[in-house]
C-alpha cells in the first residue's frame, strides 16, 4: 500500500543563536494511511521539528536536505521548486491539520472561537458544521460557545477547540505535537481517547509526538523512539512496550517508575539527552549506553530490520543476553 | 520629549569577574556600540579639559572679526560678537554633560531604593509608590522645569533639580518592574525559606539581577535629560547665556537670519550626536537581555501546579 | 467596562489634584515671601505689598487660599495676569487655537511618518528594516530646537520655502504653510519612537505561536498579518502612540519660542520672564490637564479594543 | 507513631480574596485554595500530596514554608509554630535550619549570577559558624554528594542542564541540614532518564540523613515510587490518605478512582 506521508533521509537544520545548528539527522519513515504513529523522544530529541518540518512551520534560515513525500506530492525535495512546486505544496498541507502543545499561545486571543473556526471555510454552511463538530470534541453548549474569547475557557477546552477546527479542514493526517502535555491527567485521558476515536471514525492518520512513551503505546499502531534526531527503534507499539530492543528505549521503560507496582531503586540511564548537533560520531547512544564498546562509538549503526521492528544498534545480540529488570511487586 | 524607549539590557558588574566582563561588554556593544562609546568619552574629555585644550577663552569678545570665516586663529570660526566659536563648543560640553549627568544621577539614587522597597515590600507601599510614579509620570519633564524656573530665579540648578524630579519615575518604574519580575522567581522565594532577611535578598540578588535592565535605561535617560536640559538652555531658563552651553549656542537667532548659522549647525549636530551615540549604547546594552533570554530545551512541562 | 471607567477616572482626578497642588504650591517654595514673587522684580511700596497681600488672601491659611484659588479655576476665573491686569483667561483664549493647530498637525505627521516606516520595517525583514532603524536610530536624536533652528537657517532663511518667523499666512493653506516646518520639528523624535515601538511591537506579534497555528492551516502571510498581527500588535502602539502625542503639548514651549508662534508655549515662557505668575500657573495646569485627559482618551481606546477587558474587570 | 511528628498541621486553610472593593461596592468572590487540611508527617517519613491542577497542593507547601500566610490552621515543625510568618531574624533563621523547599522550574530556582558553589556557600553562610576554608571543604562534599563535578561546581545556572540544577537546588537545601525538605513537582520539569537519576538522589540522601519529605506532584507513578504514605488533594480537601500502595491500588474516593484510571495502563491498548 503507497504511504501516506514518507520522509526519506531527511536532515534538517535550524539556527540557533545565529549559527545552523542540525536538529534532525537522515530520518526515514512512512506512515500509512489510516496509520497512528506514536514519536517518542525525550528534550532535543527533535520529535516535534519532525512535524514542523512536513507542515513547512521551521524558522527562517533553516535547511531541510532529503525529501519529504505526502500523499504522492513532494513538500521538499529536488522536484519541490519554483511557484508551481510552492503551491502543490500549499494544496497538499491543506489535507494535513496540526495540534499544538500549548492549546492557548496558539489561538489569537482577540479572536472569537467561532471565528477561528469558520476562518479558512467563510461559507454559510461552515458555522453550522463549526458547531457541530464543537459538539462533537465533546464541548457543551456549542452555539454560546463559538461567541467566546479564548480567555474564557479552560486548557482542556480550548485543545478540544484546536481538535475541531483541524477535523472542520477534513484532513488525512493530523500531526500533534505534545497535544496533552500542558493539561491534567484526567482531561489528558479525555483527550486521548476523543483524539484516537474520532481519527479512527475519519479514518485519518495520526501521527502523535509525546515525551510519554506509556501514553503513546496506549493508542497508536507503531511507536518510533528518537534520540539526537535521529530514529533508535520502530516497532509495533504492545511489542515496542513488552519487549524493547534497543539500549535506549529498555533503559526508557525501565527507569520510568510505574503506578501499579514499585523498584526499590530505579535503573538509571546515566548521563543527559543530547541534540543531533551535539551528538558524538558514531551511535550517538554510545556515551549513556552500558553496553557500549569500542565499535559503537565508531561507527554508525544502520536503522535495520529485526523482528518486524526497526532498530538502530550493532550490539542486539549482546544485549538479548542480559535479561529486562522485572518489576518487583513490594507494597 | 519625555518618553525613553522600552529597552532592557546587561551591563555585567559582578566585581569579581571585572576583566570578563569588560570583554562581554565589549563584544555586546558591536562596532557601532564601540564608536558610539568613543565619542562620548571624547565629549567628555572635552568638557573635563576645556580649559586646556580650548584654544581661546570662550566669553573673550573681538569686535573686529565677527562672523569670522573658519580658518586660520579660529578653526570655526567667530560668532556675531567675535567669540571663538570651537572654544565656546568646547566649553559647552561641560555644561550640556554634567547637567544631564546629575540629574539621572539624582532620579536614580531616589528612584532606585524606592522601587526596591515597593518591589520587595509590596502591600500599600507598593501601591503608594506606584501612584506616586504616575502622577510624576504624567507631568512633563519640560513643564515642571519651567515651573521650578519660574518660582526660583531662571538658571541651571533649578532647572536640572526638576529634571530630576521628573525623570525619577523613568528609572524607578523600570526598576520596580524588573524588581518585581526577579521577586515573583523561585530563586527569591527559596531565599526567603532558607532565612534570609528582606535587605539581604534586595542588596545580594534582587539588584544585581535588576542592574543589568535598569543599566539599560541610564545612558537613555541621560540622553533625554540632555536634550531637554538642551533645551530649557535654549529657551534661556537653564543655563544663561552669555555662559557657552549647547543649548545657548543653537540660540542664535539673529546670526541664523544675517545668513550665519554655522555655530547652530555646529552645536546642533553635537547635540544630535552624543544623543544618538547615548541612544545606541542604551540600545545595544538593552539587546543583550531580549537574544540572552534562556533558550529551554523543548521540555515536558508538566501541570502548573 | 464601567468598573474600569471608574477607576481610571478616579485615577484621573488624583493626578490632577495633585498636580495642581504642586502648580499651586510651587509659589510657596520660593525663597523670600510669596509676594516678592508675585510682585516680580518691582521694588513694592508697604501699600502696594498690602494690596498683593489682600488680593491674594496671603494671610488667611495655606489650604483655605489653595481652595479658593482651585474653586476660582473650576469655575474659568484662571486668576488675573500682572501683564495689563487683564483676566489670564483671555490671554489664554486669544493663544490657544495656534497650539491645538500645531499639536493637531504634528499628530497627524507622527502617526503618518511613524506608522508607516515602522510597518514598513517590520513587514519587510532586511535591507529595508536595517535603512529605517539606522535613520530613526538618528532621527530619535534630533530635539526640536535643533530641528527648528537649523530648519530655519536652511528652509527659511537660504531656500525661502518657508516663514522664519510669526504665524504665517492668511486662510487655512497659509497657516498651514507656516506650520510645516515648526510641525516637522516637533515631530522627529515622536515619530522616530513610534516607528521603532511599531516594528517592535509587529515583530513580536509575527514570532507568536498563533500565527504558525494559522500557517498550519493554509492562511496566507499577508492574511495573518491584516487580520491577526496588526490587531494584537495595535494595543502597545496605540499606548506609546498616545503618550508621544499628550507629550506634545510640552513640546510646544520649545517650538513656539524657537519660531515666534503665538500659542500657548511662547504665552508660558514670555510670563515667566515677566514674572506674570498666575498666567504661568495657569499655562501649566492647563497643560498638565491636556496631557492626563489625552493619556485617558487612550486608556479608554485600549478598553475598547481589547476583548478581554470589555467584559468588566479592571485593566 | 512513637516519636513526635517533624510536621503537624490542623486545619489549616487559604482563602483568596480575588475582585477588587472598587467604587460600585467590593465585588468579592473569594477562591477557596485550601479547605481545612490536617496531616502529620513522621520523622524520615516521605508523605506524598497527589492532586490536579488547582487542588491547592502547591499552596499547602507554600504555606509550610512560609511563604504564603494561612488564614485559618495551625503548623509546627519540630514543635515550633510557624502559622504565622517570622518576624524577627532568629526566628528566620531557626525555620530555614528545620524546614528547606525545592521547587520546580530548574530554570528560575536558581540566581543566574551565582555559581552552584556560591549559591551553597550562602546557605552555610547563614546557618553554620564555619570558617571560610571550612566552608569551601563542606560545600565541595554537599556538591559531590548530589552528583555535581568540578567544572558544574563552578558554573553559572546558564551552563548547567536542568537535572544538574535541579540538584544544585538540592544541595543548597541540605546546606541547611534540615529535617523536613518540601519537594514542590521537583521532577516535573525533567526528561525521564533525568528523572530517575533525581529520585534516586533523593532516596539516597533520605537514607543518608534521615530527612523527612513532603513530595508534591501530580505525577502517580513518582509518588508510588517514592512516598510511603500519601494524601489526595481535591479542589483543597483531602479526600483520602493512606499507605501509597493501597490507596492507589484499592482507591476508595472516586475522585482517586478516576486519578487511578487516568493513568495509562502500561502497554495495554
Amino acid at each position: 500500500m503507497k504511504p501516506l506521508l514518507q520522509l526519506d533521509r531527511v536532515s534538517v537544520s535550524i539556527p540557533i543563536d545565529g549559527d545552523p545548528r542540525r536538529v534532525i539527522s537522515d530520518v526515514s519513515l512512512d506512515l500509512a494511511p489510516g496509520e497512528a504513529l506514536g514519536v517518542v523522544g525525550e528534550s532535543g530529541s527533535g520529535k516535534s521539528m519532525t512535524a514542523r518540518t512536513v507542515m513547512g512551520l521551521l524558522p527562517s534560515g533553516s535547511s531541510v536536505a532529503g525529501a519529504v513525500r505526502f500523499d504522492g506530492t513532494e513538500l521538499y525535495g529536488p522536484e519541490n521548486q519554483g511557484r508551481a512546486g510552492r503551491s502543490r505544496t500549499a494544496a497538499a498541507r491543506r489535507d494535513i491539520g496540526m495540534v499544538f502543545q500549548d492549546a492557548r499561545a496558539h489561538l489569537d486571543p482577540r479572536q472569537r472561537i467561532g471565528d477561528f473556526l469558520v476562518e479558512t471555510d467563510r461559507g454559510g454552511a461552515a458555522r453550522k458544521a463549526a458547531v457541530e463538530t464543537l459538539d462533537r470534541v465533546g464541548i457543551d453548549d456549542a452555539a454560546r460557545r463559538m461567541r467566546q474569547y479564548p480567555h474564557e475557557m479552560s486548557g482542556g477546552m480550548l485543545q478540544r477547540v484546536m481538535i475541531a477546527s483541524v477535523l472542520l479542514a477534513r484532513p488525512r493526517l493530523i500531526l500533534a505535537d505534545e497535544p496533552t502535555t500542558a493539561l491534567d491527567a484526567t482531561t489528558q485521558a479525555e483527550v486521548v481517547s476523543l483524539l484516537d476515536e474520532l481519527r479512527r471514525e475519519d479514518g485519518t492518520a495520526l501521527v502523535f509526538i509525546t515525551h510519554d512513551l506509556d501514553l503513546a503505546a496506549t493508542f497508536c499502531d507503531r511507536v518510533a523512539v528518537i534520540y539526537a534526531g535521529c530514529l533508535q527503534e520502530v516497532r509495533q507499539a504492545e511489542l515496542l512496550i513488552r519487549a524493547p530492543l534497543h539500549p535506549y528505549t529498555r533503559g526508557l521503560l525501565a527507569s520510568r517508575p510505574a503506578t501499579d507496582s514499585r523498584v526499590p531503586r530505579l535503573p538509571v540511564v546515566p548521563g543527559r539527552p543530547l541534540s543531533a548537533f551535539e551528538a558524538p560520531p558514531g551511535c550517538a547512544f554510545a556515551a549513556r549506553c552500558a553496553h557500549a564498546v569500542d565499535h559503537c562509538h565508531q561507527t554508525r549503526p544502520a536503522l535495520t530490520a529485526r523482528q518486524g521492528a526497526l532498530v538502530r544498534c550493532d550490539r542486539l545480540a549482546a544485549i538479548e543476553a542480559a535479561p529486562v529488570p522485572e518489576k518487583v511487586n513490594r507494597p | 520629549m519625555t518618553l525613553t524607549q522600552p529597552s532592557l539590557t546587561a551591563v555585567e558588574s559582578a566585581p569579581s569577574r571585572a576583566n570578563a566582563a569588560g570583554r562581554r561588554l565589549r563584544n555586546r556593544l558591536g562596532a557601532t556600540g564601540l564608536v558610539a562609546l568613543c565619542w562620548i568619552a571624547l565629549m567628555i574629555g572635552c568638557a573635563a579639559l576645556a580649559p586646556v585644550i580650548a584654544p581661546h577663552d570662550p566669553n573673550a569678545q573681538d569686535l573686529l572679526h565677527v562672523y569670522a570665516a573658519p580658518g586660520g586663529d579660529h578653526l570655526l570660526g567667530t560668532d556675531g560678537t567675535g567669540r571663538d566659536i570651537l572654544s565656546r563648543l568646547i566649553w559647552g560640553a561641560r555644561t550640556s554633560l554634567v547637567g544631564p549627568a546629575l540629574v539621572v544621577l539624582l532620579s536614580l539614587v531616589v528612584g532606585l531604593p524606592l522601587a526596591l522597597a515597593a518591589a520587595w515590600r509590596g502591600g500599600w507601599l507598593d501601591a503608594v509608590v506606584g501612584r506616586f510614579l504616575d502622577i510624576v509620570f504624567s507631568l512633563p519633564a519640560i513643564l515642571v522645569a519651567v515651573l521650578a524656573v519660574a518660582v526660583f530665579r531662571p538658571g541651571p540648578a533649578p532647572a536640572i533639580l526638576a529634571l530630576a524630579v521628573a525623570y525619577l519615575p523613568y528609572v524607578a518604574r523600570v526598576a520596580r518592574s524588573a524588581a518585581l519580575r526577579q521577586r515573583a522567581m523561585p530563586y527569591v522565594a527559596a531565599l526567603t525559606v532558607q532565612g534570609h532577611g528582606g535587605v539581604a535578598i534586595c542588596a545580594r540578588h534582587l539588584l544585581p539581577n535588576i542592574t543589568p535592565v535598569v543599566g539599560a535605561q541610564i545612558p537613555i535617560a541621560f540622553a533625554n535629560a540632555l536634550m531637554d536640559l538642551a533645551a530649557l538652555s535654549f529657551l534661556g531658563l537653564a543655563v544663561q547665556s552669555p555662559q557657552a552651553d549647547w543649548g545657548v549656542l543653537v540660540n542664535d537667532a539673529q546670526a541664523v537670519l544675517q545668513g550665519h548659522s554655522s555655530q547652530v549647525v555646529y552645536a546642533g549636530v553635537l547635540i544630535i550626536a552624543t544623543v544618538v551615540a547615548l541612544m545606541l549604547i542604551g540600545d545595544r546594552l538593552g539587546g543583550d537581555i531580549r537574544r540572552r533570554r534562556v533558550r529551554r530545551a523543548p521540555q515536558p512541562t508538566g501541570r502548573t501546579p | 467596562m464601567m468598573r474600569f471607567l471608574a477607576g481610571r477616572l478616579t485615577g484621573l482626578f488624583i493626578t490632577l489634584s495633585v498636580s495642581s497642588f504642586v502648580v499651586f504650591g510651587a509659589l510657596y517654595l520660593a525663597p523670600g515671601s510669596p509676594e516678592s514673587v508675585l510682585l516680580g522684580n518691582s521694588t513694592p511700596t508697604p501699600e502696594r505689598r498690602a494690596a498683593i497681600r489682600e488680593q491674594y488672601g496671603l494671610d488667611d491659611p495655606f489650604m483655605a487660599r489653595y481652595l479658593h484659588w482651585l474653586g476660582d479655576i473650576l469655575h474659568g476665573d484662571l486668576g488675573t495676569s500682572f501683564v495689563g491686569n487683564q483676566p489670564v483667561s483671555g490671554r489664554i483664549g486669544a493663544v490657544f487655537d495656534t497650539t491645538l493647530y500645531l499639536v493637531g498637525v504634528t499628530a497627524v505627521l507622527i502617526a503618518a511618518i511613524g506608522l508607516g516606516l515602522g510597518l514598513l520595517a517590520a513587514l519587510r525583514p532586511g535591507r529595508i528594516d536595517a535603512l529605517v532603524s539606522t535613520v530613526t536610530a538618528v532621527v530619535a536624536g534630533v530635539p526640536a530646537f535643533v530641528a527648528a533652528s537649523v530648519g530655519i537657517s536652511v528652509f527659511a532663511v537660504r531656500l525661502d520655502w518657508f516663514p522664519a518667523y510669526g504665524a504665517g499666512g492668511e486662510g487655512f493653506l497659509g497657516r498651514l504653510h507656516g506650520m510645516v516646518l515648526p510641525a516637522l520639528s516637533l515631530a522627529l523624535i515622536a515619530s522616530a519612537l513610534l516607528a521603532r515601538v511599531t516594528r517592535a511591537a509587529v515583530r513580536a506579534e509575527l514570532d507568536k505561536e498563533y500565527t504558525q497555528t494559522a500557517r498550519a492551516r493554509g492562511i496566507p502571510g499577508r492574511l495573518i498579518v491584516v487580520r491577526h498581527v496588526l490587531p494584537n500588535a495595535a494595543p502597545p502602539i496605540v499606548t506609546v502612540g498616545g503618550l508621544l502625542v499628550a507629550a506634545l503639548f510640552a513640546g510646544t514651549v520649545v517650538v513656539e519660542n524657537a519660531f515666534g508662534l503665538p500659542g500657548m508655549g511662547s504665552l508660558l515662557i514670555g510670563s515667566v520672564n515677566q514674572k506674570d505668575f498666575p498666567t504661568v500657573q495657569a499655562v501649566t495646569l492647563l497643560m498638565v490637564t491636556a496631557f492626563v485627559l489625552a493619556n485617558l482618551v487612550v486608556d479608554i481606546t485600549q478598553q475598547l479594543l481589547d476583548p478581554r477587558l470589555r467584559q468588566g474587570g479592571t485593566a | 507513631m512513637t516519636a513526635a511528628p517533624v510536621v503537624d498541621v490542623h486545619e489549616l486553610r487559604k482563602v483568596y480574596r480575588t475582585g477588587t472593593s472598587g467604587p460600585l461596592g467590593p465585588r468579592r468572590n473569594e477562591f477557596v485554595a485550601v479547605a481545612g487540611a490536617t496531616f502529620q508527617v513522621a520523622a524520615g517519613e516521605c508523605l506524598g500530596i497527589v492532586g490536579e491542577s488547582g487542588s491547592g497542593k502547591s499552596t499547602t507547601a507554600r504555606m509550610l514554608a512560609g511563604l504564603e500566610r494561612p488564614t485559618a490552621g495551625t503548623i509546627s515543625v519540630l514543635g515550633t509554630d510557624r502559622s504565622r510568618p517570622a518576624r524577627r531574624a532568629a526566628e528566620r533563621h531557626l525555620r530555614g535550619g528545620q524546614l528547606q523547599m525545592v521547587f520546580q522550574d530548574p530554570y528560575t530556582s536558581l540566581d543566574p549570577r551565582q555559581t552552584a558553589r556560591d549559591t551553597i556557600d550562602e546557605t552555610l553562610r547563614l546557618h553554620t559558624r564555619l570558617s571560610r576554608a571550612e566552608r569551601a571543604d563542606r560545600v565541595s562534599e554537599i556538591a559531590a554528594s548530589v552528583g555535581l563535578d568540578q567544572r558544574q561546581a563552578h558554573a553559572l545556572p546558564a551552563g548547567l542542564s536542568g537535572g544538574q540544577r535541579q540538584r544544585v537546588a538540592i544541595a543548597r537545601a541540605l546546606a541547611a541540614d534540615p529535617r523536613v525538605i518540601v519537594l514542590d513537582e521537583a521532577v516535573s520539569a525533567l526528561d525521564v532518564s533525568i528523572q530517575a537519576q533525581i529520585l534516586n538522589l533523593l532516596a539516597d540522601i533520605r537514607d543518608a540523613t534521615g530527612v523527612a519529605y513532603l513530595f508534591i506532584t501530580h505525577d502517580l507513578a513518582v509518588v508510588r515510587h517514592m512516598a510511603d504514605r500519601v494524601l489526595v488533594l481535591k479542589e483543597g480537601h483531602i479526600v483520602e490518605q493512606g499507605p501509597t500502595a493501597k490507596v492507589l491500588d484499592h482507591p476508595e474516593h472516586p475522585y482517586t478512582q478516576r486519578l487511578r484510571e487516568s493513568v495509562p495502563a502500561r502497554g495495554t491498548p
